[in-house]
């Protein structure tokens, strides 16, 4: 039987990372994710690994390219500005089929924003966030034991699709403490053919995103977007609540679920039949169990702490067929379940 | 279901408190959530977290009305008073907090934390004795699992002050019996 | 009659896409042989940078990471410290080394990166059409300095090889030219010097070499030689910078 | 004694082998070939000493020296 302990989200991640086999991180400060470099600092030597911070988070994600290419279980972390600072090496890294774990703990934006945890970076993270035709692998935790399984799994998602793997939390995420069981540590990692290093007796191996003739990086593109479709396939994940007899679906991940669910018991002892679809994989999204439930349900409402982003999928997984509302706080304010229930009340009355 | 505001000032040990109970929580296989509160400044003002002790899974990760405040100084008290739950308990600390609740429907339970610390010869220790205060009001979590939590939370080279802390323990407790 | 001279094993055979004269090639040959000759291909990783020179991947006949523009020095830190006993090179231009990938190359040797960096420098962006450098010398012409590079508006030329020297992690610097064979096979003695510090498990080093570019010069190949030697040589003195035997 | 065999598809005409040759016996050729360059050519094999200096010197690393 394994025991529980008490973890904070930020050192959870890093603890499971290192039980997953990664090795490397290499990383830039930017609160409020720092607990994550820290953790690591201190224990990656202890396993015989390196953490090494560098001098901004651009060389951060390139160093990472080349750990990577290297073939061993790199990760990087980071929060919102540091990741917009870390795209072009993403965008690099999905283009060379290298696989890695990228940590975004998201802040309140734009620009510097404030540190308080916030969902704004829903669009960068499920639309690719740099630049060209490309997608990251985005799993969002809402609990600390979530955070440690998904990150666990992330590093042999990475490898298995030879792509770069986002963890997406917010702040509350990183810094709140649950008790969580730790998996076993990991000690047989996959054979990398295409890596760079040592070579006695095969052919070189060139891991690089340039690919300079138009037909040639038309063909990648393709097998590009051929996996991304067998991750659409295999690796759709999500939760529901309460959602058999649901007349109102609020949709909503990471954080914000937590705080919709607690709105949806508030509901339902007042006798609102309201459940929640939580996707756990914001890309690729879980647009079937959105399309099922549309049938019983009257309206959709988002919530999420910012404008509005997922709401997008929302709307693409349902068509037209019904409604789709959002609520949510914004700039790190953290909604309350009080006001969310007093949203769905009000949405409910002009619905009738 | 302890929702409990713990609210003081850096240096007072805030944190330190709300992660016993949490750990102690843990060790009686309650569902436990502490929720720290972080700043743009690392150092200075109000320092305060939460804590969730339920038999139930805890939902949402923000306490916004505790049942339990307990406020070590005065900007605590006054920026949290009005916070707390109905019928709630406000565990203040005397030596620092002079002023009177404004509230009527919460319970005011006083102890001169301070005071009695400096008794024991440790001015650094009033932590402990709200945390004894607390313990002894709420029944939250047993005595026991604060002092197995405190033993495995403190560093080794902490563990001859253990005495001292289950004392202001046990002492805070029993003012309140 | 023996063959005495030809291309290298540890060279791809295939064309070059450089433009006539560009000595890009001769820089290729020259890592290629000290490789050959030091009979570790098997164990080597190239980083490409940017520019002219990104293609290198396809001459190299050994393992190469593509990195982006300026960031080759990052990547090879990611590589060297996966596999420190591979030998771990980047070789980049003067716009990729001396202006976006700035903070990289210096903070690579400030950490004393087991890394060689080959940087090639002839004062201006070739692949992008000739566009001014940090490296492009006062009043010299470009597409972004059409009216000459003007000081009193850009500044002044960016010595990057004695600031990368300055630093402690720093075991090995010099800057050589390719002028004559004389001065190419000191490009290659610095390139084999640089090679084996780094087999040696010391610090980072650096071969800055001066460098020609024919077509966004203006000039014919052997008169951009002349041009070098006379124009940006002056401002880029050649000769050891740095020496092992000064690192304590 | 010497001599050298250039590959005159790979050619590039750029004439820093011609500047090398101590000998001045490198020039450019009158044709050209498929990429359109007048290749450099040996114009006196006799007097080839085979000392290399051209393929010390060419970009595009088409010269083979014998000795």
């Amino acid at each position: 039987m394994t025991t529980k302990v008490l973890m904070k989200g930020s050192e959870a991640i890093a603890e499971a990372a290192i039980l997953s086999g990664c090795r490397y991180f290499f990383g830039y400060p930017i609160t409020p994710q720092n607990e994550i470099p820290e953790y690591l600092a201190k224990h990656l030597p202890k396993v015989g690994g390196t953490f090494l911070q560098a001098e901004s988070e651009i060389s951060a994600i390139y160093m990472v390219l080349g750990g990577a290419a290297a073939g061993a279980r790199v990760m990087t972390s980071s929060s919102s500005p540091g990741i917009s600072l870390k795209q072009e090496g993403i965008s690099y890294m999905a283009g060379a089929e290298t696989p890695c774990v990228i940590v975004n703990i998201m802040r309140g934006g734009p620009g510097l924003g404030a540190i308080q945890g916030a969902q704004p970076d829903y669009w960068q993270a499920t639309r690719g966030g740099g630049h060209g035709d490309y997608r990251l692998l985005v799993l969002a935790p809402a609990t600390v034991q979530e955070a440690v399984d998904l990150t666990y799994q992330a590093f042999d998602l990475a490898d298995k699709y030879r792509n770069p793997v986002m963890i997406l939390g917010d702040g509350i995420l990183a810094q709140i403490m649950e008790p969580v069981e730790l998996p076993e540590a990991n000690n047989q990692l996959p054979d990398k053919a295409w890596a760079v290093g040592k070579n006695e007796n095969r052919p070189r191996n060139i891991v690089s995103s340039s690919y300079p003739k138009v037909d040639e990086l038309e063909k990648v593109s393709i097998r590009l977007h051929e996996r991304y479709a067998q991750i659409k396939k295999n690796e759709v994940r999500w939760d529901s609540y309460l959602t058999d007899d649901a007349e109102y679906v609020i949709a909503s991940y990471g954080s914000a679920a937590r705080i919709a669910k607690a709105a949806i018991k508030m509901a339902r002892a007042e006798g609102i039949k309201v459940g929640l679809i939580r996707p756990i994989s914001v890309w690729p999204f879980p647009t079937e169990p959105f399309q099922n439930i549309v049938p019983q349900t009257k309206f959709f409402l988002s919530f999420e702490m910012c404008t509005g982003q997922m709401i997008d999928d929302v709307r693409l997984a349902i068509g037209n067929e019904r409604p789709v509302y959002h609520y949510g706080r914004l700039g790190g304010v953290i909604p309350l379940p009080e006001e969310l229930l007093a949203k769905i009340k009000e949405l409910v009355k002009e619905a009738k | 279901m302890h929702e409990l505001l713990l609210a003081g000032f850096g240096g007072q040990g805030v944190m330190l408190m709300g992660k016993i109970l949490a750990y102690a929580g843990m060790k009686e296989e309650k569902q436990v959530m502490f929720i720290p509160s972080y700043g743009s400044e690392m150092r200075g003002g109000t320092a305060n977290c939460s804590v969730i002790l339920s038999e139930e899974e805890i939902d949402a990760p923000v306490v916004s009305k505790p049942t339990v405040l307990v406020a070590m100084n005065t900007p605590s008290f006054d920026k949290f008073e009005s916070s707390v739950k109905e019928n709630g308990i406000i565990i203040l600390n005397s030596s620092l907090i002079t002023k009177e609740t404004t509230r009527e429907n919460v319970k005011i339970v006083k102890v001169p934390a301070s005071d009695i610390a400096k008794g024991l010869g440790n001015e650094r220790i009033i932590n402990m004795v709200l945390l004894g205060t607390l313990i002894a009001v709420t029944n939250c979590v047993k005595v026991g699992s604060i002092m197995a939590s405190l033993k495995e939370i403190l560093p080794p080279h902490r563990h001859n002050l253990l005495p001292l802390n289950q004392k202001a323990i046990e002492d805070a407790m029993s003012l309140v019996k | 009659m023996d063959k005495v001279s030809s291309f290298p094993k540890t060279l791809v055979d295939v064309p070059m896409h450089y433009c006539p004269g560009c000595t890009h090639g001769i820089i290729h040959r020259l890592v290629a042989e000290v490789i050959e000759e030091m009979e570790i291909a098997f164990k080597t990783v190239g980083i490409a940078s940017v520019g002219c020179s990104c293609f290198c991947y396809d001459y190299f006949n050994f393992d190469v990471v593509a990195s982006a523009h300026g960031r080759a020095p990052a990547t090879a830190t990611g590589v060297k410290r996966v596999h420190p006993e591979c030998l771990v090179f980047t070789y980049q231009g003067d716009g990729d080394l001396a202006a976006i990938g700035t903070a990289e190359i210096i903070h690579a040797a400030v950490r004393g990166e087991k890394i060689s960096v080959i940087f090639v420098n002839n004062g201006i962006y070739g692949m992008t059409g000739g566009q001014m450098a940090p490296t492009t010398l006062p009043e010299m012409k470009a597409t972004t300095s059409p009216y000459g590079r003007s000081t009193a508006l850009t500044g002044y030329p960016i010595k990057m090889t004695e600031m990368l020297a300055l630093q402690d992690g720093c075991v090995y610097a010099e800057r050589t030219k390719i002028s004559s064979v004389a001065t190419i096979n000191k490009t290659k003695k610095a390139i084999r010097k640089s090679f084996e510090l780094q087999i040696a498990g010391k610090g980072f080093s650096v071969v800055e070499i001066l460098s020609t570019c024919p077509t966004n010069w203006g000039m014919e190949p052997l008169e951009s030689i002349k041009w070098m030697e006379e124009n940006l040589e002056t401002y880029y003195p050649v000769g050891l910078i740095k020496d092992e035997k000064e690192v304590k | 004694m010497g001599l050298i065999k250039i590959r005159e598809e790979r050619c590039k005409g750029c004439t820093l082998c011609i500047n090398a040759c101590p000998k001045k016996i490198i020039a450019l050729a009158p044709y050209v070939n498929s990429k359109g360059y007048n290749p450099a050519t040996l114009t006196d094999e006799k007097a080839c000493t085979g000392c290399g200096f051209c393929y010390a010197f060419c970009p595009d690393i088409c010269i083979e020296v014998y000795r």
